[in-house]
């Protein structure tokens, strides 16, 4: 019987086995391939076993280190399966486009993504908050690596930058996480279920900037540019699609159900930030001057805006924003790939260099017009789907707070649009004229081609999601939006 | 006819035994000739793994005093010799392809074991005299090893330097001694405790004994603004020397810091936890700051310590259960990272012939990756990532404050462990700098395998004790029941 | 006649300490302290502490100076050769820094509440006395001391070891220190020198 | 009959994802035909499906299905439905049928296009999309359908987007509607938690508890997205610019189909615009501002498809004021005419420029008539139909209309009669200066030189891009007799029953007066056009550059809309977005944290080792300091 | 005894600040190390008066103890100064600054 733990444990252990056994250089790379081939089939298990009921499942909690009441606590429930699920599969991708540009030192490459895939399951699934810390900071150890090592030649800054940034938030959050485990009344306890209601302001405060930073949340946001511009396109996936998602989830599973009273009370900061974060992001994605840029600001938009849907504590805004954030990891995973494609090809995302790819690259094409109609949200795509609910729930909040939110989604048409058009529009200009690129195909295909499947299938039918993460998103805000008289 | 005291042998076993090994060792050594380095490894390893042997021995046993009540046998004694047994033995490992070793191995080791007896010491002991004596052993010692490496100028240096200075802290830790033992008649801590705790803390004489007793054990500790020394006797030092100076005397510091502070001077309280605070704020602040801009490795590695020293402060002056046991794990935490590190570094001196700095080890890592991989988990480590020992001593610190509502002093931590970040990001990055060109030839520098296993015992041991620290926490937590504070 | 003793020890003892740490000659210096540790010893008669004093004279006038004679005697009794840093204002910060501390312990030592000082019989402070301590309370400090002791021993086979002592030569010192260096080292040393010959002489005489 | 709806909803996504798929192993025209053959497949659906619910008794000509839930949170479901009744029907027509005869003359037009099989699938995608639209049972479908058009609408637009100018109008078009887009979106929020629903069904039953505000709000935000779509003012000013895609794409989107969604919106959701009168009026007055605006701008256009696409606009705007009167049936059924006879002028137009090598200002042009006699002829039936000349087909709707304003008899109704009028007089002058510039007069010599060998070569055309104009001609020319005032009412009786709350309808009487004076204004229309364009003169320049300056180039920069966007919002939020991410972001958000706290404690770390001097005394000095320092503290403290 | 303990003690203050001042301001190591001798001996007076004024033997011992080890650490000190002169380096304190920043 597979477990959450061994889900964890799997691509944790590869990792190891990855790196202390010298394997030849492909044969690394497959083999960490086919770990998340597998545990992306494990996670579908999962998904055929799950039942939308309210509760968490598949429990696995076992003490780990007695003397400070830590316990191995995983479970899961609908939102942190989907979480899940997602992160499998762009860990998946990420490997098979690693793969495919043929990364120097593979084994290690491919074995810190699987690592942090191990320690972002850890995050999602994590019901003690001593093994959710260590998911939750862990991560950024490989991916800090994977920054160092294989990063471009800003990287040196942007290392020092993310992973400060990032930490500083972390660090007061433990602060937190230890004054929750240790005032537990009888003695150490870090159980997430333990610690309900318990926290003071400061506790909340320490929680949710650490959040917000991962989100990132305006305007907590200055890490993103440099850590998506300079790492790897298959890290940058990782990083914008999953990692970050792991900030905007902790919101909704961790700190709304943890401290509802907080939460409640101060959740029109949440929802000011998200509409300036969305708004700003939106506005800044439409100046940035390459690929990269407009993925690392609309993705600010984006998490500001899921931040903003979960904070509304409503079914629109959380079962929304949950749908939301595995719409939006699998389109800035995918948008990386498409961008780390283009600049292996090209040698370049800056926008000055590309232009009129469309010409005689059906593919290319398709696959950024389709990501990008989804990433603007056009009616009928899945991320319209999720937006809507946000703004629906928005909407219920307040009008104007739906009406403002709504021009977001304007700015977004307007920079998405800019994107597509300087990629594959207009004549070739650039490098892209020079060296006259061919078709995306075969093994970045193969990385993007999932994504955009599933894409296409949550816009045909995305209540196959909504309706197994419902019940699940309703559990955890329930409480505070009854605090909050809602 | 003067009765001479009754002597428990087998408690004071362990320090014994590293004693009667250095002695031996010297025996044998004008013996033997031209075999010192192997001979002292052997021996040094022997008596250091027997005095282990001994202390753990010893664990299940009552805590008991000997020597007329001049030794305090208990738990925490216990823990410390292992520690330093262990923390002996991993630099034994790493000084073993020494140059030096060839010469005057015998004398090298001889000292190790004597500083690691005057530090067991330390932590049994129960009275000023004692703990001066301890103190002076290990310092003197340490002053030797410093200075050890005759060729290098920079280790004269740092010797005198260490010296000079250290010598005043001794004095002023006498000082603050014998003025303590004015106002209560006594160099003995509990006698000490029970004459303060009836008397109050009013009196002038006792807040100058307490301030120039702490102030002589913050200079041991190395922490602002007493660690003017720290850089540059770590910097200055043979760099096993360095790593087993950063590890192991700061256990012995702080034990002895915590013994004086928790079991002698609990009474003070008011006048000494202010003082630690302030040191503890500016030494986690600026320490890290000063690391951030140095360049030579062993330095900036020896600002982080300063830095380190500070945050352990925090244990102490929680005090209590948590803050004690918070401190012996973080103690026992940071051995392995900090000899690691410096082992790192001594086996990158080897390859580079010359000192470690930031521009020397660009690149480096791709040549040694399992080397430059174990330093990342070392710098994780004192950053305090998860999965390392460090975060658990992190944890337990941080822990403890928050458990005795100093959390504001585990904010300033935080701000400090992000400035950490700042300059251990740099030296991960420019290990792993791919556009550099190494300069590093690879000659077959001796001595590279027992290096090689320090560096992964290290390694082990910092990983193991990052996932599954139960043990080591069990075993703090009792040694903390040594201390009045713990119990 | 206690407070006369007293005065007289005490003026000695600063004042011999003063010369100690004023004296540009390191061998003036140590003679200086000679007379620092005699004064010392006086003092502690006064309290009463005759096995102190006695060993004050015999360890550090019988053993410790006569090391110090020796080494300054090899390296030669320079006093200060580089230029060192000068900065009055590190000056004014030492001296006032070093005052501070006396003035704070001063005010404390002399406003604090001793009570009466204790009755002791004649024993006290003897030998006797202070020996039976050393072998029953503190017999693992007196074992320790001498674990030091001989610590120090191999110190000095470490410091010792190695080959023969350079002598700078000239040249280096001028290359190192400058031209007026030289001048100054010879002329340090025949001072030394002299000043060597005169208090041997002056020992020997007495 | 469902099943035909469903099926007929299939088959353009089925070519879609064919011609996705498959399209390259398929010959060049291979995908021209089977998006035809895909259009006539879903034509005969839609046909059989009318027919089968003409069949039904009249009270139960309307169905619904649900195929899947497509969206659920909390109370909140939304399903894939369809809502098959009258107009539903009538809409399935129009977009099939004119819909695949423009593919039929696609495959000539874009014959020799390497991107054919690309075009035929934004064609099928575009056709799918609008029937999402159509069939829609709810509004967030609705809403689907309303994006997917506007998405089809932009590939489509910019579909060669080696162009910079139709990459840019495109992007234009798409904005314009996305606005659109999200003010219908608000407006359906609203509807939600007005009414705790969105499917039609429900807003209609529930439609009578909101308040007149209420309602108010929600139609004026349904509008807005009515306005964006229907090219309507405000948010007109992509329509013109979108005749940048191909011609066959301006005669299905923006004239046919998409365009008119707008018209369709309202009417359909006609139970809710009952409740905001005030609404309604608002309606018809930016349709009458925009029929008249539109039209006088369309005379001074040079650019063959702008005038027709001005036409077009005006056209809806003639539509808007249709159902803004309540009059539903007579926008639709404008709708209905016009989706023919603009799609014929579209494809006139095309064959035009297809004969010019792709020429369309028409001061290149010119005597056309003899080269092209066909087109002429189809041309002039297209024209008169636009004008409004009895008998041909627009010539009954437009009167429906105008019929409709008479009928109300209030100020608004009086607007819009007079405003309506006012506009077929211009109708009149740019349809026909349009003619005579294009087949009159001499030939230009560009015309001269490149038209001849081309026509020669080819004819007026391949029987593929013949054949369709003349059915959309037999249609523009024969469509009106199916309300003849008085004698025919097949299009009134047939949507009577989509409005619960009754529709207005001219007596016979009215509708025939409103048929003489309409048709006499249009002619005068004409005789104006001829006096002035038939022949070469001065008088157009010498009124252009003479007492009719200002408005001329008020026309001529198209009553400076653009102008006043770029103005208003386009240069504000661009000068907006670099200062806040070249100045605030940069400087506040990503260097403050990062780098600027980075240079900040580096700065400090300097300060504070200049202490580390080296020398022991000053080393010294530091610890004799810090005892003189903490001994001050403490002593004082604890004394 | 007719003088009070405090006066041994404000000596024995001076004294110590005399070496202090001595090792803050001196720069050749052996002047160094003679004022450390200096502040050692003060201590060691400090001990003694302290043990006058309790009456126990305990602080005499310690002044021995302190004796002892100030011997050792002498020879230790001497020894790094043969050690500096073996290496031909400059016996001034101010010189020994290549360990700094």
């Amino acid at each position: 019987m597979i477990t959450i733990s061994t889900l964890i444990a799997v691509p944790a252990i590869a990792a190891v086995v990855l790196l202390v056994v010298p394997f030849a250089r492909q044969a690394a790379g497959y083999l960490a391939l086919l770990v998340s081939l597998a545990v992306l089939g494990a996670v579908i298990g999962f998904i055929y076993r799950f039942e939308p009921v309210a509760g968490y499942q598949f429990a696995d909690n076992v003490s780990w280190i007695e003397p400070l009441g830590v316990r191995w606590h995983v479970a899961v429930n609908g939102v942190s399966l989907a979480m899940i699920a997602v992160t499998a599969l762009i860990t998946t991708c990420a490997l098979g486009f690693a793969l495919w540009a043929k990364r120097d030192r593979s084994h290690a490459s491919a074995a810190l993504i699987l690592m942090t895939e191990a320690f972002l399951f850890l995050v999602f699934a994590a019901r003690d908050l001593f093994a959710f810390y260590v998911g939750f900071e862990g991560m950024l150890i490989p991916l800090l690596v994977l920054l160092v090592v294989w990063g471009g030649p800003g990287r040196k800054f942007a290392t020092l930058q993310v992973i400060a940034y990032t930490a500083f938030g972390t660090l007061l959050m433990l602060l937190g996480i230890l004054y929750l485990g240790l005032t537990a009344p009888d003695g150490p306890n870090f159980d997430m279920a333990a610690a309900i209601g318990r926290g003071g302001d400061w506790v909340f405060f320490a929680f949710a900037i650490a959040f917000a930073i991962k989100s990132p949340l305006f305007p907590l946001h200055g890490w993103v540019l440099p850590a998506y511009r300079e790492s790897s396109p298959e890290v940058a996936a990782v990083l914008s699609g999953v990692a970050s998602k792991a900030g905007a989830f902790a919101f909704l599973a961790v700190l709304v159900p943890l401290f509802p009273a907080q939460a409640a009370k101060y959740a029109w900061v949440f929802i000011a930030l998200g509409t300036i974060g969305f708004l700003w992001g939106s506005l800044l994605a439409f100046r940035q001057r390459d690929g990269r840029g407009v993925v690392a600001y609309s993705s600010i938009a984006q998490m500001s805006f899921i931040v903003l849907g979960i904070f509304l504590l409503s079914d629109r805004g959380a079962t929304g924003a949950t749908f939301q954030m595995v719409n939006h990891a699998l389109i800035s995973a995918a948008l990386f790939f498409v961008v780390g494609w283009l600049e292996t090809q090209v040698g370049s995302g800056s926008f000055s260099q590309l232009g009129g790819l469309a010409r005689r690259r059906p593919v290319l094409a398709t696959v950024s017009i389709i990501l990008g109609m989804a990433a603007l949200a056009v009616p009928g795509s899945s991320v319209f789907a999720s937006e809507f609910l946000i703004m629906l729930g928005a909407f219920e909040y307040h009008w104007w707070l739906g009406a403002i939110v709504s021009l977001g989604v304007v700015l977004a048409a307007m920079y998405m649009l800019r994107w597509i058009s300087a990629i594959l529009h207009d004549r070739e200009s650039g490098l892209a004229g020079t060296l006259n690129p061919p078709d995306l195909k075969q093994g970045a295909l193969l990385a993007i081609l999932p994504l955009v499947l599933v894409l296409i299938g949550l816009s045909i039918a995305p209540a196959q999601l909504t309706d197994r993460v419902d019940t699940s998103a309703q559990e955890l805000f329930s409480a505070a939006a009854k605090e909050a008289g809602r | 006819m003067i009765k001479a005291p009754d002597v428990n042998w087998l408690a004071i076993a362990p320090m014994m035994t590293l004693m009667i090994g250095a002695f031996v060792l010297l025996l044998l050594a004008s013996f033997i000739r031209g075999r010192d380095r192997g001979l002292g490894t052997v021996v040094g390893i022997i008596a250091l793994l027997a005095s282990a042997g001994f202390a753990i021995n010893l664990w299940s046993e009552p805590a008991t005093t000997t020597m007329a009540g001049a030794l305090q046998i208990d738990q925490l004694t216990q823990v410390v010799t292992v520690l330093i047994a262990g923390c002996g033995i991993l630099t034994l490992l790493v000084a073993f392809g020494w140059n030096r070793m060839r010469e005057n191995g015998a004398e090298f080791v001889a000292l190790l074991l004597l500083i690691a007896a005057g530090m067991d010491l330390i932590a049994a002991s129960n009275s000023f005299v004692t703990l001066f004596v301890a103190l002076e052993l290990f310092s003197l010692s340490l002053y030797v090893l410093c200075a050890f490496d005759g060729k290098s100028k920079a280790s004269l240096e740092s010797g005198f330097k260490y010296l000079v200075l250290g010598t005043i802290g001794s004095m002023v830790l006498v000082y603050g001694a014998a003025f303590l033992y004015g106002a209560t008649g006594s160099f003995g801590f509990e006698a000490i405790n029970t004459a303060l705790s009836k008397a109050g803390s009013g009196d002038a004489l006792v807040i100058l004994g307490t301030v120039l007793v702490l102030i002589g054990l913050a200079f041991k500790i190395g922490v602002m603004p007493f660690h003017m020394w720290v850089a540059d006797v770590y910097e200055g030092a043979p760099t096993s020397v360095t790593g087993f100076m950063s590890a192991a005397t700061k256990i012995a510091a702080f034990v002895a810091l915590a013994r004086v502070l928790l079991d002698a001077l609990p009474a003070m309280r008011d006048t000494w936890a202010p003082a630690l605070i302030i040191i503890a704020v500016v030494t986690m602040i600026l320490g890290n700051i000063s690391a951030l801009v140095q360049t030579n490795l062993k330095r900036m590695l020896a600002y982080a310590s300063v830095g380190a020293a500070g945050f352990g402060l925090i244990a102490i002056i929680v005090g209590g259960a948590a803050g004690t046991r918070g401190l012996i794990f973080y103690l026992v935490a940071y051995a392995p990272m900090a000899i690691g590190a410096f082992a790192v570094i001594s086996l990158h001196e080897r390859d580079h012939k010359g000192i470690a700095t930031l521009d020397s080890i660009r690149g480096w890592g791709f040549q040694r990756p399992v080397a430059a991989v174990s330093m990342v988990v070392f710098l994780l480590g004192f950053a305090g990532f998860p999965l390392t020992v460090g975060f658990i001593g992190k944890f337990v610190v941080l822990g403890s404050a928050v458990e005795g509502n100093y959390t504001w002093l585990g904010v300033v931590a935080v701000v400090a462990s992000v400035i950490s970040l700042g300059y251990l990001l740099r030296i991960m990055l420019a290990m792993f700098d791919r556009g550099a060109k190494s300069g590093v030839m690879m000659a077959a520098a001796p001595g590279i395998g027992s290096l090689n296993l320090a560096i992964l015992l290290c390694l082990a041991l910092v990983l193991i004790g990052g996932i599954l620290p139960g043990l080591g926490l069990d075993w703090a937590a009792d040694a903390a029941k040594s201390l009045a504070a713990g119990r | 006649m206690d407070i006369v003793v007293f005065f007289v020890a005490s003026v000695c003892a600063i004042a011999s300490a003063t010369a100690v740490v004023a004296q540009k000659n390191p061998f003036v210096s140590a003679l200086a302290l000679l007379g620092n540790l005699a004064s010392l010893a006086a003092l502690m008669l006064l309290l009463e502490a005759q096995f102190v004093a006695a060993a004050q004279i015999i360890v550090y006038a019988g053993a410790v100076m006569v090391m110090f004679l020796f080494v300054i005697a090899y390296v030669g009794p320079r006093g200060e050769i580089g230029p060192g840093v000068r900065k009055p204002w590190l000056v004014a910060l030492s001296v006032f820094a070093a005052l501070l501390i006396a003035v704070e312990i001063v005010v404390v030592v002399m406003g604090a509440s001793l009570g009466t000082v204790a009755t002791v019989d004649a024993n006290y402070g003897s030998p006797a006395a202070i020996g039976e301590a050393l072998v029953t309370d503190y017999l693992l400090a007196f074992e320790v001391v001498s674990v030091i002791l001989f610590m120090a021993a191999v110190a000095g086979v470490v410091f010792g070891a190695g080959g023969r002592p350079v002598r700078l030569s000239d040249d280096q010192v001028l290359a190192k220190e400058g031209e007026s260096a030289v001048e100054r080292r010879r002329e340090a040393s025949r001072a030394a020198l002299e000043a060597a010959r005169d208090s041997t002489t002056g020992e020997s005489a007495r | 009959m469902t099943e035909l709806v469903w099926i007929t909803l299939a088959l353009p996504l089925v070519g879609v994802v064919m011609l996705a798929i498959f399209g390259n192993k398929l010959p060049a025209r291979g995908a021209g035909l089977l998006a035809s053959l895909i259009m006539l497949a879903a034509f005969g659906a839609a046909t059989v499906a009318l027919i089968l619910l003409a069949s039904k008794p009249e009270d139960q000509r309307q169905v619904t299905e649900t195929a899947w839930t497509w969206l659920s949170a909390g109370d909140f479901r939304v399903g894939f439905d369809i809502w098959f009744d009258q107009l539903t029907a009538l809409m399935l027509m129009v977009v099939t049928g004119v819909g695949f005869l423009i593919h039929v003359f696609s495959i000539g037009y874009m014959k020799g296009d390497s991107q054919e099989r690309r075009f035929f699938a934004y064609m099928n995608m575009f056709v799918f999309s609008m029937l999402v639209l159509v069939v829609s049972g709810n509004l967030v479908q609705l809403l689907i359908g309303w994006g997917l058009v506007g998405l089809s609408s932009y590939l489509l637009i910019g579909f060669w987007h080696h162009k910079t100018s139709a990459v840019k109008a495109a992007k234009k078009a798409f904005i314009m509607n996305a606005i659109g887009d999200v003010g219908l979106a608000v407006g359906i929020f609203l509807i939600f938690v007005d009414l705790g629903t969105v499917s039609y069904s429900g807003v209609f039953a529930s439609a009578n508890t909101l308040s007149e505000t209420q309602a108010s709000i929600a139609c004026l935000l349904l509008l807005v997205g009515a306005l964006a779509k229907s090219a309507q003012i405000p948010l007109h000013t992509w329509l013109p610019d979108a005749m940048e895609g191909p011609t066959p794409v301006s005669a299905l989107i923006h004239a046919a189909t998409m365009v008119t969604a707008g018209v369709y919106l309202i009417a359909r959701m006609n139970p809710l615009f009952f409740y905001a009168p005030k609404v309604l009026d608002l309606i018809v007055i930016i349709g009458v501002v925009g029929l008249l605006m539109a039209g006088a701008i369309a005379i001074v256009q040079t650019d063959i498809k702008r005038i027709i696409a001005f036409s077009t606009m005006s056209q809806i705007a003639y539509m808007f004021v249709g159902v803004g009167l309540s009059a539903y049936w007579a926008g639709i059924f404008h709708l209905f005419t016009h989706a023919f006879f603009k799609a014929l002028l579209f494809m006139g137009a095309g064959l035009v420029i297809h004969a010019l090598n792709g020429e369309q200002d028409t001061r290149n042009m010119g005597g056309m008539r003899k080269l092209m006699p066909k087109t002429y002829f189809c041309f002039i039936i297209g024209g008169l139909a636009l004008t409004g000349i009895f008998p041909f087909s627009g010539g009954f709707s437009k009167d429906a209309i105008l019929g409709a304003g008479l009928h109300v008899d209030s100020t608004i109704g009086w607007i819009a009669y007079v405003g309506g009028l006012l506009g077929a007089l211009m109708t009149g002058i740019y349809t026909f200066r349009l003619i005579f510039l294009v087949f009159h007069r001499r030939m230009s010599p560009y015309a001269e030189k490149v038209a001849p060998p081309l026509i020669k070569h080819h004819g007026e055309g391949p029987s593929s891009m013949l054949w369709p104009v003349y059915i959309l001609a037999l249609g523009a020319a024969f469509l009106g007799l199916l309300q003849i005032p008085g004698v025919t009412h097949v299009m009134s009786s047939w949507l009577e029953p989509i409005s619960p709350y009754g529709m207005v309808e001219a007596t016979a009487g009215q509708e025939w007066l409103t048929t003489l004076i309409g048709s006499l204004v249009g002619v005068i229309g004409i005789i104006i056009a001829a006096h002035l364009y038939l022949r070469e003169s001065e008088a157009p320049e010498r009124i252009r550059l003479g007492r009719g300056r200002l408005i001329a180039h008020a026309l001529e920069r198209r009553c400076y809309w653009d102008n006043l966007y770029e103005w208003m919002f386009e240069r504000p939020v661009q000068w907006a977005a670099s200062f806040l991410n070249r100045d605030v972001d940069a400087t506040a958000f990503r260097w403050l944290p990062t780098d600027g706290v980075g240079t900040i404690t580096a700065f400090f770390g300097r300060s504070v080792v200049v202490l580390q001097n080296g020398i022991v005394r000053s080393y010294a000095l530091v610890f004799a300091v810090g005892i003189a320092g903490f001994l001050l503290f403490l002593l004082v403290r604890g004394t | 005894m007719s003088v009070g303990i405090p006066m041994f003690l404000g000596v024995s203050a001076i004294l110590f600040t005399i070496g202090l001042i001595g090792v803050l301001l001196r720069r050749s190591p052996l002047t160094v190390l003679l004022s450390l001798e200096i502040m050692l001996n003060s201590v060691n007076l400090t001990l003694v008066a302290f043990s006058r004024q309790v009456g126990g033997s305990d602080g005499q011992v310690f002044a021995l103890v302190v004796m002892g080890i100030a011997a050792a650490e002498v020879v230790v000190g001497l020894g790094l100064v043969v050690a500096m002169t073996r290496r031909s380096m400059v016996l001034d304190t101010d010189e020994l600054r290549t360990l700094r920043g």
